[in-house]
Formats: structure tokens, C-alpha cells, sequence
């Protein structure tokens, strides 16, 4: 069901949703095709130092889409995927993920609406003590998943990073750009329906991050909504995906896929 | 791209159509198995810190063991306290004029006296030869023809009556009819039960401190413990882990730390047992064997560490309950 | 680009040929100044999580409490039982024929001996006088004609005498002449000793329990505390800081936690001395006064939190040593 | 004093000094100009596990050049800057660090020699309970500075990356990329002889990432040298320095300033 509110997509903002995703049946069930997963209204995020992060942000990502934020350093771009997380709460507006009014989850819902997103974190999150596969199977393991599948699910994901062979080291002996590879197989293992990244390819090469951009991109082909926040500017017009811009919090620009250059 | 794309994870995941990880929701297998992952990384994760552990182990087991200590000196303290108030007899003086039958009635009347565990009848012979043999003049009083002594009662009190109840039992002695006089040794009694009294007052002040002693000892444990773990919380919570299950490895993390704090007790109690054998066995001469070494009987032991691991379980619970509110 | 370029800080900077940090070495300025950081900064680091500070000194202070408590405990203990002796008077019985010169010469004698407080001549009308009291048939005795008694001596020994020295008196007072029997009213003294014994034996076990409590919890909260702070360490020992300039913080730490702990300990004892105070003065009752309350001396008390903070300081010094060495 | 194995830098390796640089009086003294400050001999590493990292790497920078180190992510970059640290030792070969071998340099003389760099690590590593300052500051304090002389070069050093405002700040409230820059500030404060950058513009936008290596090129300008760990392609060809490239633990490339495209 879309949020009532919600204007048409391709009449309130500059983008639509791909012609080729609407062909495809949303497997969720739960959501109509290009309805809003993610909206954004008049949110602002003010942290407590009295810096104000994010001012009046308005914007809708539908199912299935795949958009790019990009801006400055410190441009406001992890404070809005944290608000999304519920990492952080915002300070005024109304944010709406899946048709649920996010100030309206309560201490008990965190961890309910955690484990349908995939979260990808700046500085990964890895947890130091334990191997690579079992930091990958963290959320099948919260989830309850049966053992036999988690581990199965573990190595498709490892393997689509390219870090199946590291699956016993623990993280502290990889390379930064391992690192970054192994929270991006977390994020994905539980085959979430949204996918939040910050940065994904701070630490990867110019190649290995095109290929993770593919892979994010394969997730969106299935119905998975994607959003990244990158600096990376060559690489997001490579990818010729919807690109929200912001400056020192506020949105000033947002791209519609087919107008990327 | 006519054909529909596949899920990006590998084929034989294709086949689960549902998204996310509740595929079949198998909610008791799987809190089962992660209690079961619980209890066994907790413990290795204490094993992979073997010092750190044993320090703390230490501590809390050094808490232990002093109150069962204590419980053990005071058992000990009681029998001989015990033990001395058996030798106390309580002498009933009948006044002159009363015979060997009087004498006789009255043992008999105060056998049935709850408080009193025997009576003997010392006829006035018996009185002289003892006050003879007692203050060091043999023969001397024997030259007397004429016995002034009166028949006496040595009552001796049942082995466990309080003072108060001895008190008593003097009262009534001496309102009995023919009685001149009743002589109780009474301040070897008296000084005995303010030394009990004293022992048992700074004992009491002790297991105070050491029951708050023990409960700071395994609550500091585990707050540190999920303090230095603070990342690895937030890290579980991000990935959408309730509260109960990033606490349950720390809970099982109290339960080991009481359950190997509450042996290492047990035998640190056994220990101070052996140490006070030496002691009390010599002091056991004095009385010719009547006082044996009051030991801690097998339920307590094995009570300890199955006490200590609730404690341990309590103190975590409670620490993590609170430090857990202030994450995310 | 024919003018040096200037070093990329700032104008105030540039006067300053030298590279590095080492521009006018400062060695004992800088070390005053890093320590009097370190205390400040280890200082507000406690402070800034007041619970865990507070549980982890109350640890620490209990455990230097129980050792306070039983000085106080073995020191009443002790003066009890110097009072209880103190009543513990010795009869020596003269041979019948020795007569009141002869007793009192020897009467003499003995007050110069070391071991003797004081001695006091019992005629043998005073010794029937008594004897009549204590037997309870008052005026019976006195019809006798011809008084049997010997004069006896009341051997007082010095109050601090050791239960052996007064033995050897005894022996020493068998052996003269004219004397007939010495009676030592022995047992007494031979249980309160046996008692003593135990109690100093348990008092000893738990002594050394309790020194290896508080190096335990001085040695793991500062493991712990550096434990949580390896990052932090790994951090400034990237930058350059040599293992003494890391290690300080946690020293000052240490220092504070004793500190903190031996005045918390100190404050602990003194209540125990108050809730001691009311038993004890019951006791004293007993002796009519004779028996005051041992309080810890204020050295004592004084000497606890510097004793606590040079412990604490050793705790970190040891452990810290042990765990920066694993650091790289 | 030049290691007397030396061979003439132009001669040995495709790449000379500036001549800019050698009009400059180095203020260190201890230096011939050109000279080699860091040198390789048959360097390998191989980790614990059994990975190695690098093999057989040979190589010198000169006092007062710049150069990049580049590669795939798990090429080898951040463990080749780390055996520079002494916070890895190599497993064979000689690493000659202003003519002094790190392989006899003992447990006491690691922290000497660290206050002589300046380096930047892939994961920012401050300290999360002081203040940015505070922070910043650190090496000074090791280096046991006055407090007014460390309280000027601490506000110049963070006015160099911008981030005076945050001065009184603590890290956690910062950016990604401002934490960054944090570190850039705290290895730059003590001006050191060697700057050694791990991946210092991984979450730095372009432009900003731009700022930094003209820091960098700066600090170049009075005789420190520079090495820095980048994938950033785009931004090194920018800078038109030299390029060492690995691969897999190999040197493959080696391309002086003047050959860069
Ligand atoms: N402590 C360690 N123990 C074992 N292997 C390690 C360790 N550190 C790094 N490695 C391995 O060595 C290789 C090189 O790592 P390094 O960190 O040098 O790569 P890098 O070039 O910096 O990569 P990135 O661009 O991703 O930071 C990697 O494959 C990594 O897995
Ligand atoms: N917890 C916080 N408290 C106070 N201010 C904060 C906090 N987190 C972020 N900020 C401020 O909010 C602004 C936006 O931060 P944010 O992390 O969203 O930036 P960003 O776009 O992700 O930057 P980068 O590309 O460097 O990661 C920054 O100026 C930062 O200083
Ligand atoms: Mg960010
Ligand atoms: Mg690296």
C-alpha cells in the first residue's frame, strides 16, 4: 500500500522508477511497485553539539529503486541513513520506511525493523573476536535461521565479495578494503528489503568498486531498494542511477536516473 | 532481460521465495541454540583470558569463602562454648536439718525439670572428703567428729539451655521448700555468653559486609566486562539483536564466574577446615576428646557454587539490565 | 619559486627552525606537566562514571576493612583475655606447722619475683571465714575449736605474665620450702589460651585471604581498566608515547583507588568500633569497669588510605607492566 | 649521510628529486639532499596466517620526494607503510629508515623513532573520550612541548584541514571524513621528518581530497617526505607524482613524476 500522502513519483520529484523494474513481480508482496519505501518530510536533524546536520529534508525512494546521496564531507550524508537505522532520531519532520512512521517505533521496535534493512557503516562494524563467516552470519543468527542454511547463505555472500578464502581469518588480518567487503557481504546475507550503504567503496580500488556497485545493482534487480551514500563522483555516474545531492544538510539537487551524465 | 533475474545469493537459496531470515520461523529451536552458543562462547571467552579470568574468579571466590569461614569459626566457637558450659554443675545447698530422704525426693523432683539433665546427692561424708581433697588439707577435717555439713545437689543443666534458662532454674531452685542456699558458678557462664555475645555481633557485622562484598564483587565483574564490550553490543544491536540476546552471553558469563568462584570457595572453606584441625584438636585434649572439629556439612558445599552461580547470574542480569539501557 | 617556501604552519611557527617536536628540550618542565596531567586527567576519568568508581572502591574497601576488623576483633579478644586472667589468683598452702613469720618471709620472697603483682597472707581464721562463705553453711564451721587451715599465700601473677611464665612460677613455688600444695586454678587459663590459639590460628588464615583479596582487586581493576583501554593505548603508543608516558595515567589511577578505597575502609573500621562498642561494654560490666573498649589507634587509621594508595599504586605498576608489554 | 649501498637515485630508479627542492637548505641537517631516506632491500612479509603480504620488494625514496604507494585492495600498501611504523616487522630483507636499520631498532627505541613521523592511519585511530584538540595535540605533548607553543601549532594544524571550529569537539561528533582529517592535523602537528599517509582521502569528496594533497605537496615544499597508500587513481594522476604500484605483494610499477600521465 503506498503511504496516502505520497504524490505521484515522477510528478513531485525529477525521477521515475526504471520501466524495466516494473515488470518484475516484488516478491515482498506487501508493497505496490514504485511506492514509497523511503519518505522523507521537512526532516531536520539537529545533534545536541547544536549543529544542524540536516534541515527540512524532503524526498520519497520507491520499491525497487536505487539511489545515489552524495555532497561535501560532512554534508549530512551519514546522519541521513543513521535516521533511517534509527541510529539517530530526527529533530523535526516525519520519516516513513515501509509505510511505518519511524518516531512512532519504540525501544522494542528497533531491533525488529533493524533486521529488515541491510546496513553498510563507514567504519564497518566488525566485530574484532570472532572469524569473518561468523561476523557474516550475525544477522541469520539473530534472525534464528537454522545452521545449515546460514552457512550456506554465508558463503554465497562471501563469495560474491570475493572473500570466500578469508572465511576463517578474523577481521583484524585483513586489508581495510577486505574489511569494508566483509560488511557488505553482512548486509546482504539476509537478503534485506532495503539496502542502506555509507560508503561503501571508501577503501576499495576504482574496479572493486564497480564491481560492488554491480552487486548492489543485482540487488535492486530483484526488488531490493538501494541506497548509498558515496563521494565518489565518477563512480555514481558510472552507474547512472538516481543521485540526491546535499550541502551542508539541505537537498539541492536530485537527478532522475536517465538524467545522469 | 525478458527472463526474470535471479536473487543475487547463490542457487540453492533461490528456492525460498520469502525475504529476509524468519524463512520458517523454528522460534524455539533456534533460542535454544543460542543458548546453547551462549553458554559455550562465554566460556571460552573466558578461557582465552585465562589470567584476567582467574583474578577475578579469585576475588569473588575469596568473597565466598569468608563467610563460610566465618560459619565454620562460629560453629566451632558454639561447640566449645558448648562443651564448657557442660562442666558447669549448680550446687543446691539443703539447709541443716534436712535428710538423706528429703535429699532424695528433691533429686527427683528436679530430674523432671526440662532445663536439668542429671542431679547427684552428696551426702555430708562425701561434702567433707571433697572440701578435704579440694583445698589441699587431707586428713585435717577428718580429725572433726562432728560432720556441720549439710547434704548437697549437684545439678548438672541439659548441655544446650541458654543462660536465661539456667537463670531460671536457679530462681526455682532457691524458692524451693528446705533449700538454704543454691550456688551457681555463674560468671564462668556469664563471661562465656559476652564473649559469644561479642563474637557473634562482629560476626554478623562481617557477613554484612561480605554478602554486599560478594554482590559488588560479581556485579563490577560484569559491568566491566560489558563496558570493555561496548562495541560489540552496539555493533549486535545495529544488526537488529534484541536486548535479551546480546545480554544472554553475559548472563552465562555470571553464571561461570559464580559457578568456578563458588567451587574455588568450597575449597578454600575445606582448606581453612584442615588449618583449624590442629588447633581445635589440642584444644579438644583439654576436654579429653569430649570436643570434636565442627566441619561444613557435604550439602553446603556443594550448596556454594549453585548459590554462587545465581549470584553471579543476578549480579550480571542486573548490571547488564542497566548498563544495556544507556545503548542504542 | 625563487623565495623559500614557508613551512606549511602558520606564522608564529615558522621562527622555529627545528623540525620535530624537540624545539627547546624541557625535559623536567614536561614531566611535571604530564604528571600533574595524568592525575587530573586519571582523576576525571573516575569521576566521569561515578558507579563503576564507586563499586570498584567499595571492592577494594572491604576488602581493606576486614583486616582493620580483625586487629580491632583480636585486640579486644586479647584484652579479655588479659582480664579474665588478671582474676586468675594462685593459693599456696604452708605445711601445717609453719606459722604467720614464716609466711610472711616468704610472702616477701615472692613479691620479687617478676612474674608476681602481688601476694597477700591468709591467716587461718580468715581462710575459715571464707571457707564458710564460699561453702554456703555460714557459722557452722566456726563451732569448731581447734582451726585445722594452714596459713595460705594469694599469688596474684602480673597481669601480662604468659600462661608459660606463670607454669614456671608455679613450679618455682612447688619447690620451696615450708610450701605443702600450690593450687593453680589452671584449666582457666589453659582453655582461654586453647580459645586464644584458635582464634589467632583462624585470625592468621584470614589475614593471608584477605592481603591476596586486595592485590586480587587492586591487580584486576586496573587490568580491566587497562584492558578496556587497549585502543587507547595502541593509539598513543603509534604517535610516539614510550611506555612510561602511557602507563602514568594508569598509575595515578591506582594511586586514587587505594586512596579512595583506604579512606572508604578506614571510615568502615570505625563503625565497626561503634557497633562493637555496646557488646563490649556489656562485657565490661562483668569486670565492674575493668575492661575498656580497644579502638584502632589514629595512626592507624591515618596510615590505612596512604597504605591503600601506595598498594594501588603497586597493583597498576605490576599489572600495567605486564600488559603494555603485550602492546606493540 | 648517504647509505653507502645507495645507488644514484636518477640512476637506479626512473625518478630524480625536484630540482626545485634542491635549492632549498634542509633544516634538518642530518640529510644530503636526494639522498635516500627510506630504503627496501628484498623486503617480504609474511603474515601469521601464512599470507604474504609483500615479496621481495626493493625500492628508496629520497629525502624530501613524494610518492604514492597504489594498488588493488589487499595489494600490500598499508603493510608496507607499517613495517615503516615499526608496527609490523618485516620477515626477510633490510629496511634502512634515515640510514638506521629498523631491524636492530629495540622495544625502547620504537617510540623515538615514531615521534620522528608523522602518520596517517586507514582507520583515523583517535582517541573517542578527548577533544579534537586534544587529539591533535597528543604528539606534541609526548614530544614534551610547552603548552602555548602546542596550543599554537595545534590551532594552525587544524585550520590546515579546516576543522578549526571543531576544535572543542569530540571525534565521535565529527563526519567520517572530518575524523580524517583529525588524523591528518595530529600527523602533521609535529612537523615530522617523514609523513606517512595511509589512504588519507578515503572519505574525503574530491575537491576536499584535493586540499589535502596540496598539504601534502606543501609540507613536500620544505623538505619532508611523503609517502601515501592511495587507490584514488583520478587524484594521483593529478598530482603528478611518483607512483609505486603493487600487485599482490610485488612492485610492478615504478613510475617517477615526470612519466605520469
Ligand atoms: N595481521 C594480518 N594477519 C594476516 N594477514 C594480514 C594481516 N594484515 C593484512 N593481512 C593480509 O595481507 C594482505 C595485504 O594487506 P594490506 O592491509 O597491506 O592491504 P592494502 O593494500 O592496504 O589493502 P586496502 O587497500 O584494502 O587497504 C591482505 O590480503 C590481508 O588479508
Ligand atoms: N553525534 C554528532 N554530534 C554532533 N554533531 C555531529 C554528530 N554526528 C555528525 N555531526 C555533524 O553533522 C554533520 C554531518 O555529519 P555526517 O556524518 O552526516 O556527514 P557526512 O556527509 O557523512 O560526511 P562524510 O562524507 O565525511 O562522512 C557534520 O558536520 C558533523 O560534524
Ligand atoms: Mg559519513
Ligand atoms: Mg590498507
Amino acid at each position: 500500500m503506498c503511504s496516502p500522502l505520497r504524490p505521484e513519483p515522477a510528478a513531485a520529484n525529477s525521477h521515475k522508477a526504471p520501466d524495466l523494474l516494473a515488470s518484475i513481480p516484488y516478491p515482498c508482496g506487501i508493497r505496490d511497485w514504485g511506492c514509497a519505501v523511503i519518505r522523507f518530510d521537512q526532516v531536520s536533524k539537529r545533534y545536541e553539539g547544536g549543529h544542524e546536520a540536516l534541515s527540512q529534508l524532503s524526498f520519497e525512494v520507491a520499491a525497487g529503486e536505487m539511489a545515489f546521496v552524495t555532497g561535501h564531507s560532512g554534508a549530512g550524508k551519514s546522519t541521513l541513513l543513521k535516521l533511517l537505522g534509527l541510529i539517530e532520531r530526527q529533530s523535526h519532520g516525519v520519516i516513513t520506511l515501509d509505510g511505518q512512521n519511524l518516531s512512532k517505533v519504540g525501544r522494542a521496535g528497533i531491533p525488529k525493523l533493524r533486521r529488515r534493512l541491510g546496513m553498510v557503516f563507514q567504519d564497518h562494524r566488525l566485530l574484532m573476536d570472532r572469524t569473518v563467516a561468523a561476523n557474516v552470519e550475525l544477522p541469520l543468527m539473530i534472525g534464528g535461521m537454522a545452521p545449515a542454511e546460514r552457512n550456506k547463505r554465508v558463503r554465497a555472500a562471501l563469495e560474491k565479495v570475493g572473500l570466500l578464502a578469508y572465511e576463517r581469518q578474523l577481521p583484524a588480518t585483513l586489508s581495510a578494503g577486505e574489511q569494508q567487503r566483509v560488511g557488505i557481504a553482512r548486509a546482504i546475507v539476509a537478503k534485506p528489503m532495503l539496502l542502506i550503504a555509507d560508503e561503501p567503496t571508501g577503501n576499495l580500488d576504482p574496479s572493486l568498486a564497480v564491481e560492488i556497485m554491480d552487486l548492489f545493482a543485482e540487488f535492486q534487480q530483484v526488488g531490493t531498494t538501494v541506497l548509498i551514500a558515496s563521494h565518489d563522483l565518477p563512480l555514481i555516474k558510472k552507474m547512472k542511477k538516481r543521485v540526491i545531492v546535499l550541502d551542508h544538510g539541505r537537498l539541492v539537487a536530485d537527478v532522475a536516473a536517465q538524467e545522469v551524465l | 532481460m525478458s527472463t526474470q533475474p535471479e536473487f543475487p545469493m547463490e542457487s540453492p537459496l533461490l528456492s525460498d521465495q520469502t525475504r529476509g531470515v524468519r524463512s520458517k520461523p523454528r522460534p524455539v529451536a533456534s533460542w535454544r541454540e543460542h543458548h546453547g552458543w551462549s553458554a559455550g562462547s562465554s566460556l571460552r571467552r573466558l578461557m582465552s583470558r585465562p589470567v584476567g579470568t582467574l583474578l577475578t574468579v579469585a576475588v569473588m571466590a575469596i568473597a565466598l569463602a569468608l563467610p563460610l569461614t566465618f560459619y565454620l569459626l562460629l560453629g566451632n566457637l558454639q561447640k566449645m562454648g558448648d562443651a564448657l558450659g557442660q562442666n558447669q554443675t549448680i550446687s543446691v545447698f539443703l539447709q541443716p536439718g534436712q535428710g538423706g530422704s528429703a535429699a532424695d525426693l528433691m533429686a527427683r523432683k528436679l530430674r523432671d525439670h526440662s532445663d536439668v539433665a542429671s542431679v547427684t546427692v552428696k551426702t555430708p561424708a562425701q561434702g567433707m572428703d571433697e572440701l578435704a581433697k579440694m583445698q589441699g588439707f587431707s586428713g585435717a577435717l577428718h580429725t572433726l567428729d562432728n560432720n556441720p555439713l549439710p547434704f548437697v545437689l549437684e545439678v548438672l543443666p541439659t548441655p544446650g539451655a541458654s543462660a536465661d534458662s539456667v537463670d531460671r532454674l536457679v530462681a526455682d531452685m532457691r524458692d524451693m521448700q528446705g533449700v538454704d542456699q543454691v550456688q551457681d558458678s555463674g560468671t564462668w557462664r556469664q563471661r562465656l555468653e559476652a564473649l559469644l555475645g561479642v563474637g557473634k555481633r562482629a560476626v554478623l557485622v562481617l557477613a554484612v559486609l561480605l554478602a554486599v562484598a560478594v554482590l559488588l564483587v560479581v556485579g563490577n565483574t560484569v559491568r566491566v566486562d560489558i563496558a570493555s564490550r561496548s562495541e560489540e553490543i552496539g555493533v549486535l544491536m545495529l544488526v537488529g539483536a534484541s536486548r535479551a540476546f546480546v545480554r544472554r552471553p553475559y548472563l552465562y558469563a555470571g553464571i561461570w564466574y559464580g559457578l568456578f568462584a563458588g567451587v574455588l570457595a568450597a575449597g578454600f572453606a575445606v582448606a581453612v577446615e584442615l588449618a583449624l584441625a590442629d588447633p581445635v584438636a589440642r584444644l579438644g585434649k583439654v576436654y579429653a576428646g569430649k570436643l570434636q572439629v565442627d566441619v561444613l556439612p557435604p550439602w553446603l558445599l556443594a550448596a556454594v557454587p549453585v548459590a554462587a552461580a545465581v549470584l553471579g547470574w543476578l549480579g550480571a542480569r542486573l548490571v547488564s539490565a542497566w548498563q544495556l539501557r544507556k545503548a542504542a
